[in-house]
């Protein structure tokens, strides 16, 4: 094992945290940030990837397939926030789970209906489609780096935003006591629609921007859920910083478990038990990452509320 | 500070980040004393009375009560070694009626809260602990009330009423007229005094009417240490406390 | 002095669910002018207040806010033509800093450039400038209710409601805030306070209106509230 | 008004609705008992297995109820207790057992013992994280299943041969049937009386106000964990009936999806509420079952279902029937 | 008997709903040009979705033995599904022709009369390390999800193939990003690379094998990670690609031209999947039987014996069944390549393996 693949490695690691934080992104904000258990969030991914796909495949243009694919969800999800989501805001997270796990149910039927059940094609954009050389011994994906690009930028944008302008103090008041929010004058539902719409379309971006390296299919949205909601908890739900750190270590950690695990276990123990127990152990990383972190912090990283 | 005080805290330390909330802190409540602790916004009362009641825990220092060293128990076994309290926000459970509340309560010191096969409505002397609890507050005529729709000062003494169902030698009661107009403060004053022949009392609280009218002792918390502990006389003319906190017009 | 009214209350009844606490309240509290709202517990002072700034929807009756009937209205809106309020309970949020609460809702309602900066909020509870990173769940009671109060202020409102602002602050404090309210008064800060403190209230209020199971029992001014101690056994248990 | 007056009224009402309440669950019990005997007649032996299953996953939701409706612990890893006990019957198999009754008892108490380890951790946290924590101890369940040769992994296990109940065997050839049913009304009153327990009202107190319970000297970690473990152990016994039931046990049955249509019955039916989980297992699979019949697209019925429960029927179908019966 | 119903279990929800609706569509257009009759009955076809759980498709087939009363069943995916469902169906002595899964249980010491398979799941992969061979591939990387049915297809593969492995990976089930995988794969340097990823987890592995640099590795594959289904979510990064299976829509033969330009016909111009092949034959495998023991589908065994012998053109050509009942058969390599059209699809290379048998057949006590 020489440096230049242990960099690799650590880049990789990084770079899928990176990818981790673009996914939980949307959710960090709605769940995170106005306490709102989304489990549709989801959904709004998949639709954000499914167009993105269709229009890019028939126009060509990626960015336009982007822009697009963010518009349309954010139309769509505009629609859902007024008839269902509206009303939840104010619901414990329960009702909240239940409500949106059956817009689950209705967002894939309606997928299958629309798209069929098979996957799509979600086209790499040509210029973007081969590796650029990073180092010499190190050929790097193209596409991966605009990924890593958009999950940093997406890091800093919300970051900015919930910390440091009025409209995050102002979604914070209103999340964490709506009345009293509406008392200091805050427009609480108009500026949750807005959280709501902007939520709707980092979901979109990353749907959009995952559909290149990955499959655009019926369940994907549900596939993410859980990983970024394990970001989000590990790094304390409400912190944007934490969930980038979380998203960082579940990265790292995930990463570092499938390259290196396997090939220690092997070293220390008998072959055949090395060989099961090595990947077993590398695919529940993240879990017991987030177990262990809970065990000892339980309210996460960077606690943000009590 | 002498050894036999019932209650002993000795060099408590609470930091929260680089705050240093409580710095040091020495205290003793003797038995059938009331002992109040006073100080500004912020100097760390409530900070103790959690130290003490365990709900925070210590950076440093340790506990007694009667003999029984506290410092290593976790909340609910302070409460088995005679530890009660209050809390500065009106801590019912609103949803069930004043009965209930008080079952709640007396059920947590008769018997285990483990049995899960027989109902609890057929144990009579639940009842009667809980009717002589309603009794000793004065809220024996709205057992039946929903606790949260009960006037302010009626809650806050249903508050009291589950606090004594440990039956404590130490109650903590923190800001107890807090939300209350004058004649509830009145009513709550009373109550205290009647309770003084029950347990040790140490009492936060901003009125200074109630305070002086009560407190054996009185101990003064600024910026988390003690700055001055005394009677009321000593207290009312400590140049620092009017300072800190009195301020020069005392209110009546 | 006589004051333009800038908050007027006419037949005000309201209640949560099928009790009614307010059973037809008409008053006023002219521009400038600073109304104190008595009465023993429970006879409906907080109710009255929300049901103003639009916690709790009138079922019979109107107020009019600076000729604007609000009756109806949203909290949101009615706050937004100046109306701030100090709540019962403090109410402030656990997932905002200090300093957060204070700029975050920051405005000049009141039209006058003159009013509350932050600076300004810090200098009159230096306290709070000492906490500026602390989150409202991190703060002592005392400490949010001074926190409750400058947010309040924050908005440079046209009318400031306070309830029970004084409440579990410490004596020196308490009398910071009577001397704040007694300066915004001079300023010509209009005011609804309820406070148990009577005696502070008679020096500070032009009138006063007392509360007697959801009814006015008594109305008047401070001096008349002076003279008069039969009502304040009667009506106030003091 | 003297003391006995003000207390006399709490004296007499339950006592009335015990007798109105009292009757229903016998009623139920007997119609369910009755269906092995009444369906053949109409050829619907089917809806016996049906049925069966119903129970069996009424036993898991109950024991879901007692936490969550009960406790407030919002636990999204209940599908790994379910898991545990058929993989425990599993492993009993296995390792020669041939009696139900010894694979059941091993499933409920290995349910017992992963809740009771995983929950010491897990009830260090509250509200999301603790439902994210119970989460991904199922989820370390489920990949290990699958990646588990010994039990078939992904493939599953098939238990060829039925479990033997002993004595029971003979009586008749539904008998595992009534062996479920009356398990099923066991914990179901079991359940129903822990509600009015000691336990009950101390878990109830503890759901509405941690902090204030432990300062009235309630141990609410071990309480908790008392809760937690009992509802395990149950979870455990259902994971291992399924076991028998299905012949047949798979790793799928711990996955995520299956944790959280367990939380959604419960809710649906209504959390804390006597009937709510056996009521929720009763209308999701009923309806899932027609819609399954009539049309591929069986999903989206059924999320519009669960959108109206939370606007029309917020505490759950339950709370529904209890208010008709209050106003009736 | 004077109808014949078959019980199709669906999986058109759920982790296989893509290859679900194409055996679904194999199935409707066998039935369709049966006119709706199987061996001269009319037929009731019961199609439910089970969504991909197996404890789902147990409950499912006692409805359709208990309430259907079916006498023919077919339809899971996933061999855990066809695993559990088996037992009650053996127990009914009602026949199940499998439409895909062809699990080793029932190919060795389960094996059971009325059980018919496919193919069995790790002959892709003999073939596979078969062809491996022949490219005179020497070093190979070989991947495929952790769990046991990963492994088999591994062991499928080393069955046959000769030459070194480099490494051996196995990735998480339903991993999204594979970058420590292809980094370690990059550092192997293999001379070509076998994966066994189904579904969305193929999708991602083959997108981003070529997006970081290694398109040059040969990609080798069982036929099921490079069907239509993949190539069509894939796009160009299949090109190339081999892979190995019992049946391409390019075989010259009668049955399967009539097979191939009657769907595409159907649907739209699609090139139909291995599975949507195989739903096609099932159904006319039914027919055939049906025929055989002249509609009187009541003996069991009858029907069994006729299924054991077909007597229909089947679209994978000539086959016969072991005695374990599953295929011995043909594999042929196919590659990713473009149509006429320029349309990406598979097209028939050769032959690799020659009426291949199972490994597991041994083990058959049948
Ligand atoms: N969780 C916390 N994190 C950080 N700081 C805290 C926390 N809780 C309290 N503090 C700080 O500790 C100090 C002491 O608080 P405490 O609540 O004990 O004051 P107090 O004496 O009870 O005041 P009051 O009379 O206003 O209730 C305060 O300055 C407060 O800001
Ligand atoms: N949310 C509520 N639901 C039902 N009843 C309420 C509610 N809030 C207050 N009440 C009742 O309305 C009446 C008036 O309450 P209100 O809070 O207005 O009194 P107040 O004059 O402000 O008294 P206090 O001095 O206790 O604050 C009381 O009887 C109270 O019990
Ligand atoms: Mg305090
Ligand atoms: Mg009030």
């Amino acid at each position: 094992m020489d440096a230049i693949f242990i960099f690799e490695q650590l880049l990789n690691g990084l770079g899928y945290g990176l990818m981790l934080f673009l996914l939980a992104a949307g959710l960090t904000l709605v769940f995170g940030i106005m306490d709102t258990m989304n489990l549709a969030h989801g959904s709004l991914y998949m639709a954000g990837a499914y167009i993105a796909a269709k229009v890019h495949e028939a126009s060509g243009s990626f960015v336009g397939a982007v822009a697009v694919a963010i518009a349309l969800t954010v139309l769509v999800a505009a629609v859902v926030e007024v008839l269902v989501i509206r009303r939840l805001y104010a619901r414990d997270h329960l009702a909240q789970v239940l409500a949106t796990f059956g817009l689950i149910l209705i967002a894939d039927d309606a997928v299958r209906a629309i798209w069929g059940p098979s996957p799509i094609l979600a086209p790499t954009p040509a210029a973007l489609a081969g590796p650029v050389q990073l180092l010499p011994e190190l050929p790097y994906p193209a596409y991966r780096l605009v990924l890593l690009g958009a999950g940093l930028a997406v890091a800093v944008g919300l970051y900015v935003l919930v910390n440091h302008t009025r409209t995050g103090m102002l979604v914070r008041a209103g999340a964490s006591n709506r009345v009293m929010a509406e008392y200091m004058g805050v427009r609480v539902g108009r500026v949750f629609s807005f959280v709501f719409a902007l939520g709707a379309a980092l979901a979109a971006l990353a749907g959009a921007l995952m559909g290149p390296i990955g499959a655009v299919q019926i369940g994907m949205g549900e596939a993410i859920l859980i990983p970024a909601l394990v970001v989000i908890v590990i790094g304390g739900i409400g912190s944007v910083r934490g969930a980038f750190v979380a998203a960082l270590l579940v990265g790292l950690v995930d990463t570092a478990g499938r390259a290196f695990l396997p090939p220690a276990l092997r070293a220390v123990l008998p072959p055949s038990l090395a060989a099961d127990l090595g990947p077993a152990l590398a695919g529940i990383a993240m879990y017991v990452l987030m177990a262990a972190v809970l065990a000892f912090k339980p309210a996460g990283l960077f606690p943000a509320r009590a | 500070m002498s050894a036999a005080s019932l209650f002993q805290a000795r060099g408590l330390v609470k930091r929260f980040g680089g705050l240093l909330a409580t710095d040091h802190v020495d205290l003793a409540v003797e038995k059938g004393e009331i002992h109040a602790l006073i100080g500004p916004n912020g100097a760390g009362k409530s900070t103790l009375v959690n130290l003490i009641s365990g709900l925070l825990p210590l950076d440093g220092g340790s506990l007694s009560l009667d003999g029984v060293e506290l410092t290593g128990l976790a909340p609910h076994q302070r409460v088995r070694a005679g530890l009660s309290r209050c809390f500065q926000v009106t801590s019912v459970f609103g949803h069930d009626t004043v009965l209930d509340n008080l079952l709640l309560a007396a059920q947590a010191h008769a018997g285990s809260s483990f049995r899960f096969l027989s109902r609890r409505s057929a144990e009579k002397e639940l009842m009667d602990t809980a009717l002589a609890l309603a009794e000793t507050v004065d809220l024996a005529g709205a057992l039946h009330r929903i606790a949260g729709t009960l006037p302010h000062g009626a809650q806050r003494k249903l508050d009291v009423a589950l606090a004594l169902a440990a039956r404590p030698r130490l109650l903590l009661l923190d800001e107890p007229m807090a939300g209350m107009g004058p004649e509830d403060s009145l009513q709550m004053v009373a109550l205290i005094e009647k309770l003084r022949a029950q347990t040790a009392i140490l009492l936060i609280e901003h009125d200074m009417d109630a305070v002086f009218q009560l407190a054996d002792r009185v101990s003064v918390l600024d910026y988390g240490r003690v700055l001055a502990s005394g009677d009321v006389d000593y207290i009312k003319g400590h140049p620092e406390v009017q300072a800190v906190y009195l301020g020069t017009d005392t209110e009546t | 002095m006589k004051h333009e009214p800038l908050l007027t209350c006419r037949g005000l009844e309201a209640g949560y669910g099928a009790s009614q606490v307010l059973f037809g309240l008409d008053f006023d509290v002219g521009a400038g002018e600073v109304v104190a709202l008595l009465g023993r517990n429970g006879m409906g002072k907080s109710t009255t207040i929300k049901t103003l700034v639009g916690g709790l929807r009138a079922k019979k009756g109107e107020i009019h806010f600076g000729g604007t009937p609000i009756h109806g209205a949203r909290a949101d809106a009615i706050a937004r033509l100046g109306v701030a309020i100090v709540p019962e309970g403090r109410q402030c949020f656990p997932n905002l800093t200090v300093r957060e609460h204070l700029v975050a809702f920051a405005d000049t309602r009141n039209g006058r450039r003159d009013g509350w900066t932050l600076d300004r909020l810090y200098a009159l509870f230096p306290r709070l400038k000492e906490r500026a990173g602390h989150t409202g769940n991190q703060l002592s009671g005392g400490e949010q209710q001074m926190l409750a109060i400058a947010r309040a202020l924050s908005t440079n409102p046209r009318l400031l409601v306070l309830d029970e602002a004084t409440e579990g602050l410490a004596p020196v404090i308490r009398d910071e805030i009577w001397h704040c309210l007694a300066r915004l008064k001079a300023d010509g800060q209009t005011t609804l306070v309820v406070d148990k403190y009577v005696e502070k209230l008679v020096q500070l209020a032009d009138r006063h209106l007392i509360l007697e199971r959801g009814r006015i029992a008594w109305s008047g001014t401070s001096v008349e509230l002076d003279a008069d101690r039969e009502l304040w056994s009667r009506y106030l248990g003091v | 008004m003297t003391q006995s007056e003000r207390i006399a009224p709490s004296a007499t009402v339950p006592a009335r609705r015990f007798d109105a309440a009292g009757i229903l669950p016998w009623a139920v019990f007997a119609l369910l008992a009755a269906v092995p005997l009444i369906a053949p007649h109409f050829g619907l032996e089917y809806y016996v297995g049906f049925v069966r299953h119903m129970l069996i996953v009424a036993i898991a939701a109950t024991s879901l109820n007692v936490i969550l409706g009960y406790g407030g612990m919002v636990a999204l890893g209940h599908a790994g207790f379910v898991g545990v006990g058929a993989y425990a019957a599993v492993a009993l198999v296995e390792a020669g057992v041939g009696s139900a009754w010894l694979a059941w008892g091993g499933a409920l108490a290995a349910g017992a013992v992963f809740a009771a380890l995983t929950g010491a951790v897990s009830l260090r946290t509250r509200g999301v994280y603790f439902l994210m924590i119970t989460l991904a101890f199922a989820q370390m369940l489920y990949y290990l299943a699958v990646s588990l040769r010994t039990y078939g992994g992904d493939d599953g296990y098939g238990l060829y041969t039925p479990l033997s109940l002993g004595w029971l065997d003979g009586v008749h050839g539904d008998v595992f049937y009534w062996v479920v049913l009356a398990l099923a009304a066991l914990v179901f009153a079991l359940a129903s009386r822990l509600a009015v327990s000691r336990f009950g009202h101390a878990l109830m107190g503890i759901r509405d106000n941690e902090t204030r319970m432990a300062a009235l000297g309630y141990p609410v970690y071990r309480i908790k964990l008392a809760a937690f473990t009992g509802a395990g152990a149950l979870a455990g016994l259902a994971g291992g009936l399924l076991a028998s039931h299905n012949a047949f046990v798979s790793p799928s049955l711990m996955h995520w999806t299956e944790s959280a249509t367990l939380l959604v019955m419960v809710v649906l039916g209504g959390r804390g509420r006597r009937w709510g989980a056996p009521l929720g297992v009763a209308i999701w699979y009923t309806l899932a079952e027609v819609l399954k019949i009539n049309t591929e697209y069986w999903h989206w019925p059924l999320g519009l279902m669960l959108l109206l429960v939370v606007f029309l029927a917020p505490r759950g179908v339950a709370a529904l029937f209890e208010r008709r019966r209050g106003e009736g | 008997a004077d109808s014949v119903k078959v019980g199709i279990a669906l999986d058109i929800s759920g982790p296989f709903a893509a290859l679900g609706a194409e055996s679904r569509d194999g199935f409707d257009l066998a039935i369709e040009k049966l006119g709706g009759k199987l061996g001269g009955l009319p037929a009731e076809v019961v199609k439910t979705d089970f969504g991909g759980s197996p404890e789902q498709a147990v409950q499912l087939v006692q409805r359709y033995l208990q309430r259907e009363k079916i006498d023919f069943f077919t339809g899971p995916i996933a061999s855990n599904s066809a695993l559990a469902v088996g037992p009650a169906l053996f127990a009914a002595k009602v026949p199940f022709i499998s439409s895909n899964p062809g699990p080793s249980p029932y190919a060795g010491k389960q094996c059971n009369p009325y059980f018919f398979g496919q193919y069995q799941n790790d002959t892709y992969d003999e073939a596979a390390g078969k062809l491996a061979n022949e490219k005179g591939y020497k070093n190979m990387v070989i991947v495929a999800p952790n769990y046991p049915a990963g492994k088999d297809h591994l062991n499928g593969f080393k069955r046959l193939y000769k030459g070194a492995l480099k490494d051996e990976i196995y990735t998480k089930v339903g991993q999204i990003d594979y970058a420590a995988e292809i980094a370690q794969i990059r550092a192997a340097k293999p001379d070509a690379v076998f994966f066994f990823l189904p579904g969305a987890m193929g999708i991602n592995f083959v997108k981003q094998f070529v997006g970081g640099g290694l398109k040059d590795i040969p990609l080798v594959a069982p036929g099921f990670s490079a069907d239509q289904d993949v190539i069509q979510a894939v796009g160009e990064p299949m090109l190339g690609l081999y892979n190995t299976a019992h049946w391409t829509h390019d075989l010259q033969i009668p049955a399967n031209a009539e097979f191939v330009a009657a769907f595409r016909k159907k649907y739209d111009g699609r090139y139909p999947t291995v599975y949507a092949a195989m739903a096609y034959d099932t159904i006319m495998a039914i027919d055939a039987a049906v025929r055989d023991v002249g509609g009187r589908i009541e003996d069991r065994a009858a029907v069994a014996a006729a299924l054991a012998k077909p007597s229909f053109q089947s679209v994978r050509g000539e086959f016969a069944y072991g005695r374990n009942h599953y295929p011995v058969q043909n594999y042929y390599l196919r590659v990713v390549d473009k149509d006429a059209e320029g349309k990406l699809t598979n097209k028939l290379v050769g032959t690799v393996l020659e009426k291949h048998q199972d490994a597991y057949v041994g083990e058959c006590g049948m």
